[in-house]
């Protein structure tokens, strides 16, 4: 999985913007696995796009890869993995059909050159370089950095590798299939510029947002989380836990929380299953606790590394009752960190669960993020009573207040106790069922809800055409990563004269009502694109504003691409016209 | 000098909801003696509990507490001590909520040694959900989810704490104020895990055991049979013989403590952690981790 | 609790219908309950109404039960509970308000009669019964056999409270007062018809499916299933099996699904948060199996004997991932039976988890029931292959077929073997995560629940207005226990003269969309009542057919009235007519 | 007579996903010799897992199986056996799979002797999830979620199991395949819970411990120290002794049969109750209780 990375850094040192997203299955050993590396000149919006070069090492991944391609898509296949069977028939079919194609003894020339087949990925490397039209040493550069704790006997077997693969370049590929990407001087502000994966940028948003006790239980694809934390924790002066299962995590994240600090868990999907009682518990004792869900492929243990978008409803509707949740999802690795402060924010000021929906690919995926991305956020802290001479009695911590929230007290830092129930209970924490107090209570507890499209920030992005371009032909929505790959897609849709107005939504939940009802009134064709099968989004809106929508969906376990946006907006656009 | 707190101000505003009769307000009014002799702030006591007749426990303290899940009290109460070991932590909670649906986290609490004081107010059935076997109830015990007798021999939470690695394991008597106070009292001062069963027959459901007819019974094994409770072998067997009071015998009931060690807590080497990572970094000196 | 059980049978030995709505708190001692019983020449529609006569024995019950009352519901009251405080000024407020009430010293008479104050409910239940023009017979039956097994001691201290009672009615009440119910010769037909709570109907309803094993953990208001079946299934050949939580209940229901049988299990909201899990594995593995959620008033631990319809959500959208699961909802004490019975033919049918949701009122409301109702119902068993010399191989048990669905093979019983897993597998149950075999398989299971609203015996219930009274006021839907107070609201609506047209569904998801558009189009204002905060059906409605409906929701811990629902339905009509 | 069945015919069509070198091919190696040994049917057998490298087991064979949830394979077992008495049920899944998450359910199912064999492949860490620490690793053990050094000590399975009251508690070694096999044929034939330990190292993630270099220490108790499982005290004290192999040192690891006797199962007291109401009611007959 390295060298898609090495071939990122050596590119984000020539000064490119870079991003490579992973995929690969859930077991130990075999299968296949992919990087996805996108280099770009400005920001890319998608961090998957059409294929420039696919280089496949494996059959296996010859086979697979090779379905989604573009005429344009040059290819490079390992000589073995083309010699017989499927592998053989495909390079016909694909040559036949005009498509670039190379093989390339990659193998040889590793156990040649470096005397081990393991270093192919190495050599790889060398070829894609050159025929990007990079310079050998910031390669070399990327190269001894991933090797720094192995030695310099493996550094230098991996140069030479690598030199191998660019010798093998320059003397085998014709410089007309070489990829002219312009070069440029190399940034020195590496010091300002940082390579993180989604998972690692949630963890520091959350150090960022003040968080000091992390706890979870080990699942693919949130661990990376942990990892991060368990690190970093110490060092900052929190504790990270590893509890005995989900359950068991969510009520430590709890009762570290009465007990005064920011605390956040993640989990995927199976976990989020688990927690649910606790979350409802969370929203009737009204503390704030992070849970972010890196969602998988489900439902059950599903596709434990494979994405998807399919937890919504786990995450708004999961517990039985009706609880508050606040549900939020970043679009990128940047928002990663934004999300996750955000998340935090909201936890404390509205005092209840806020759940951060990330998944397998943006957990995993790295990209290169700029200094000011993850400089000083704004930081809400809790309201903390600690007492007073004329605190009255009794202390009421769940007062009936138009705002639905109260102060906190803190056992050991306020005189003024409490007791927290999940049962139903008056304001002053008493256990209390009349009809009276239980109706009271839940309009308190519901009220919060109301202020949050009003009070956080950009809770919804706008991605408006000019006003003098009305009529529309359609209107678009999309969330998490998903948003990241529309962005681009109705980019290119607008090239082709599409007039499109899209909104994209980092508050999920509770519904930007106000928002999406404009939204809906742009235009009566409204699209809502989701990585997942029943279109939950999309259901969200149709049961809370005024829109419509279409659901586009795709739940196969890999991302939709643009071009496949694309095509199918301009499917469901030319339906409806036609209709 | 005036101490400071007397035993009401431990006691909440609220009238618990127990029957007439029941063995817990023993356990409420044993509590709130001890922490007025050991003179613990209310606002730095944490009562953790779950869910069932015992675990309204919480709610008729006037410290800070928890009322949490049913069997979930012992992770709640984990999350509070990581995060400020200053808290004088008691997890209060039935037979049928420890042992049953959170005997998992009873299992992996006692053996990382939280420093915390886990009472198990054993009715040795579900009370508030109206009499089901738990299992602490003997083998036959007919509850209303098994009319014909219970099919499994009841677990002596003495001997599981034990194996559980817990540091402290006792049992008292909702009878004996006394030897509660006692009990609690030492189960407070140990530093680590400290059990304490409660043998605390429900007064509505119970229809052979009661306060009054097991009182008779009980022995310290401390005081009564020179048990030393750092004797690990004698520990096990006397836990082994305590296994079950049947109601119709009248065969001595052990109660005392009956294991006690000194292994550091949890919490102790977390702060040793801690304390090599002394500096707290700065947000941007982790950053520099993931530099370019 | 039980005065209310001997009225009801005192009044079924007479020939009525007659229904016991109880009501009390969760703790064991203390807090007030409610017994409220419906005694009606014709089966009654709405198990709760108007309240004709009320007995307050308390000075708590005093208090909360004199806030709904008609002008013309006779009041008595014990002389104890209105002696001081605010009983007295209740008492004083309600008879300068003109309102029939009566002081009764039901306490003095039972200790001076019966020298034991613990009997006063049979006094109270003399005085009422004479009030009802009840013959003291068939009292006196019921009330020796409420005591049958407590020897006659206590039974002839009964009968004499009892007459102490009745002739305390006639000496201090005048006969307008009383209520002039019609006589009727007392029925013959006793073995024909049954005393049943909700929860035991469920029960019933279980063991007349076919189903052989049922696993629970104890939970309020669930309990009552397990205690009927713990004893009935042994009679019937079956295992009962008291689990150690939630988790592991539905994890033996799953198990023994695959081994062979019909397995069910109840619990209520916080063992629903926690069988998600679980939920999403059997539809996955396409196990059939039922889970009866009796709703208690959430969220977590919430009100536990507290009625609500909160957990629509959870019980549909509960799980992470995109699970297939079916939701029913019974109306009435009958419906607890056949509702059962339709849960496990599902279940059986399209091999996934089917959810029942039944509510504390419902669970534990007793009706008398008529031996029809109970008969004979139509029971659809899986379909099992055993294997054959021809057996294709590999055994396809998740086969892209049409419909969706495959035979069953059973351990021990089929030669055919396969494995089943929660991972996303192929056609032979293979882990596999290829795009392809993704979507093929979501596709064939999502398949299943297309077919449910064609094939399934009335998933809806209509109550339509003759054809020739369109246009309509409003178009009315309701589900569960509020189904039967609605259509008694919609009954003096209709008097009144709105002209409604109403659909009750059963089945409550998959929706029933071709049903629910029709609906939708008969008017365009329409509403959905039930009890819980956020309209959940409403929501659900809007997000899947082309129906806007208001909602008119509930949550406080007790059933709407009838005439809430009318004033309810009324204002949104009126506000719609004024806009 | 010729065997119907020859050990391939309990190997499903898939190909273990198992790294190269891994020690559980040799217990599913085992497996299949043991069922091809007993010439158990196939379509008899249900194998049931969790979720974890090892609990892909059940993927491997040919039986009946249930690949299950993470920690959850117990229950799922018990609901097999309680419906039919006649499948011979297997449960297999890693030391993350039941002493973490299913710690609960491995206690319940063990008091209550359901008769099933239970395989823990103990690699003493998460390996599918990439290396964390489990209840069974090292004090100190680096996981990925524990870089400063897991901070409790090892649950001692052995000892724990015994205190659950399995009535079978061994221990064989995935580098024996002869050992395994006895073991696990002893295990099957065992009336009740059979409990099997399988000391099976992680060849991607364990960096201290591998097969060949445990092979050496394995000592068979009952073999070479004539240890009677019939005897529960030595039983105890042997599993004591057992707590754990540390790569560092080449101390003996006992391996073998530790506890063993006989208790009806729970399945047996179901049939007994079954027998006392032989008659199968009608539905009319149930339904009288509910008469007018
Ligand atoms: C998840 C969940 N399952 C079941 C229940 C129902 N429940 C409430 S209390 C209780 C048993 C309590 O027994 P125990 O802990 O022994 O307390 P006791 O009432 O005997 O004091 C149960 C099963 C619940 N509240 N939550
Ligand atoms: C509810 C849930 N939590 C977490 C996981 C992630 N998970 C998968 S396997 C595993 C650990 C497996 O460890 P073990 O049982 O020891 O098996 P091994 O891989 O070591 O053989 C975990 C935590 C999951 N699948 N489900
Ligand atoms: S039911 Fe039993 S345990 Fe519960 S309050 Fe009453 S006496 Fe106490
Ligand atoms: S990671 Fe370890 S346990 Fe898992 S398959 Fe590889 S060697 Fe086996
Ligand atoms: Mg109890
Ligand atoms: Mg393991």
């Amino acid at each position: 999985m390295s060298a898609g990375d090495i071939l990122m850094k050596a590119s984000a040192h020539e000064g490119f913007d870079a991003t490579v997203v992973k995929s690969f299955p859930s077991n130990i050993r075999g299968g296949y696995s992919q990087s996805l590396v996108t280099i770009a000149e400005k920001p890319a919006v998608s961090p998957i796009g059409d294929c420039a070069i696919l280089f496949a090492l494996s059959s296996n991944a010859f086979l697979l890869d090779t379905l989604h391609l573009t005429p344009r898509t040059l290819i490079l296949v390992e000589t073995t993995a083309h010699a017989d069977g499927q592998g053989r028939d495909r390079f016909k079919q694909l040559s036949a059909a005009g498509q670039t194609i190379f093989s390339v003894p990659v193998l040889q020339l590793a156990r040649e050159t470096a005397g081990s087949s393991a270093i192919r990925s190495t050599v790889a490397l060398g070829i894609l370089g050159e025929l990007l039209g990079m310079g050998g040493d910031q390669l070399r550069a990327a190269v001894a950095w991933r090797f720094r704790e192995k030695g310099t006997g493996l550094i230098e077997l991996n140069r030479i590798a690598l030199d191998a693969g660019i010798l093998w370049a320059r003397q085998h590929i014709d410089k007309k299939y070489w990829l002219t990407v312009p070069r440029r001087r190399a940034r020195t502000d590496r010091e300002d510029r940082f390579m993180l994966e989604g998972n690692q940028a949630v963890a520091l948003g959350a150090i960022a947002a003040g968080c000091t006790f992390y706890t979870s239980y080990p699942i693919t694809p949130a661990t990376g989380v942990g990892e991060t934390l368990s690190r970093l924790m110490t060092a900052h002066g929190g504790v990270a836990y590893q509890a005995e299962d989900e359950i068991a995590a969510l009520g430590a994240a709890i009762g570290a929380s009465f007990a005064g600090v920011k605390t956040m868990t993640a989990t995927s999907g199976p976990g989020l299953s688990l927690m649910q009682e606790f979350l409802g518990y969370a929203s009737m004792v009204e503390l704030p606790v992070v849970v972010v869900d890196v969602q998988r492929a489900g439902p059950s243990t599903g596709m434990p590394t494979k994405h998807s978008q399919d937890d919504l409803f786990a995450a708004i509707f999961g517990g039985h009752g009706e609880g508050q949740r606040i549900v939020i999802a970043p679009a990128t690795v940047e928002e990663c960190f934004s999300a996750t402060v955000t998340a935090f924010n909201c936890a404390e000021h509205y005092q209840c669960p806020v759940i951060v929906l990330s998944d397998s690919t943006l957990g995993m995926m790295k990209r290169v993020i700029a200094k000011s991305a993850l400089e000083s956020p704004v930081i809400i802290n809790r309201d903390i009573f600690t007492g007073s001479d004329d605190t009255p009695t009794p202390w009421l911590r769940y007062r009936l207040t138009d705002s639905g929230t109260n102060p906190l007290t803190i056992p050991g830092v306020s005189s003024v106790t409490y007791r927290a129930t999940g049962i139903e209970h008056n304001e002053d924490s008493t256990p209390a069922t009349t009809p009276f107090e239980r109706c009271a209570q839940m309009e308190k507890r519901f009220r919060k809800l109301r202020r949050i499209e009003m009070e956080m920030d950009n809770p919804v992005l706008w991605d408006l055409e000019p006003a003098d371009t009305v009529p529309l032909d359609a209107c678009l929505c999309s969330w998490g990563l998903t948003a990241s790959i529309t962005r681009e897609a109705i980019a290119s849709l607008r090239g082709e004269g599409f007039r499109i107005a899209a909104v994209y939504p980092r508050l999920l939940f509770p519904v930007c009502t106000e928002a999406f009802n404009r939204w809906a009134d742009l235009c009566t064709l409204q699209i809502v694109v989701e990585a997942n099968f029943t279109g939950q989004f999309c259901a969200l809106l149709r049961m809370s504003t005024r829109a419509r929508p279409h659901p586009l969906t795709v739940s196969r376990g890999e991302p939709f691409t643009p071009p496949e946006i694309a095509a199918g907006i301009r499917s469901i656009i030319n339906k409806e016209a036609a209709a | 000098m005036m101490p400071r707190y007397i035993t009401q101000d431990y006691r909440s505003r609220i009238r618990p909801t127990w029957c007439k009769g029941c063995s817990y307000y023993g356990v409420l009014a044993a509590l709130t003696e001890v922490f007025a002799e050991k003179q613990i702030d209310p606002h730095r006591l944490n009562v953790v509990s779950g869910i069932g007749c015992s675990s309204r426990m919480t709610l008729c303290l006037n410290t800070f507490g928890l009322h949490t899940l049913h069997g979930r009290a012992l992770p709640v109460a984990i999350g509070s001590r990581l995060v400020n070991p200053d808290l004088t932590v008691v997890v209060a909670a039935g037979d049928g909520d420890f042992f049953s649906i959170g005997i998992g986290h009873f299992v992996h609490a006692a053996r990382k040694n939280f420093d915390m004081t886990v009472i198990c107010m054993d009715n040795r059935m579900y009370a508030m959900t109206k009499n089901q076997a738990s299992p602490t109830s003997i083998v036959g015990y007919r509850g209303s989810l098994t009319p014909w007798g219970k099919m499994s021999v009841p677990l002596n939470v003495l001997e599981f704490a034990i194996a559980c690695d817990a540091t402290f394991v006792s049992r008292t008597f909702a009878g004996s104020q006394q030897h509660m106070q006692e009990t609690i009292s030492r189960g407070l001062d140990h530093r680590g895990f400290s059990f304490i069963e409660v043998i605390a027959p429900c007064g509505t459901f119970d229809r052979t055991a009661t306060l009054a007819s097991l009182s008779p019974r009980m022995v310290d094994i401390n005081r009564e049979h020179r048990h030393d409770p750092a004797d690990k072998k004698a520990a096990l067997a006397a836990a082994v013989q305590a296994l079950d009071y049947d109601a119709s015998d009248d065969a001595p009931v052990p109660i005392g403590v009956f294991w006690e060690n000194s292994v550091p807590t949890f919490e102790e080497r977390i702060a040793e952690i801690k304390k090599a990572h002394k500096k707290k970094a700065s947000f941007a000196s982790l950053l520099k981790n993931y530099s370019l």
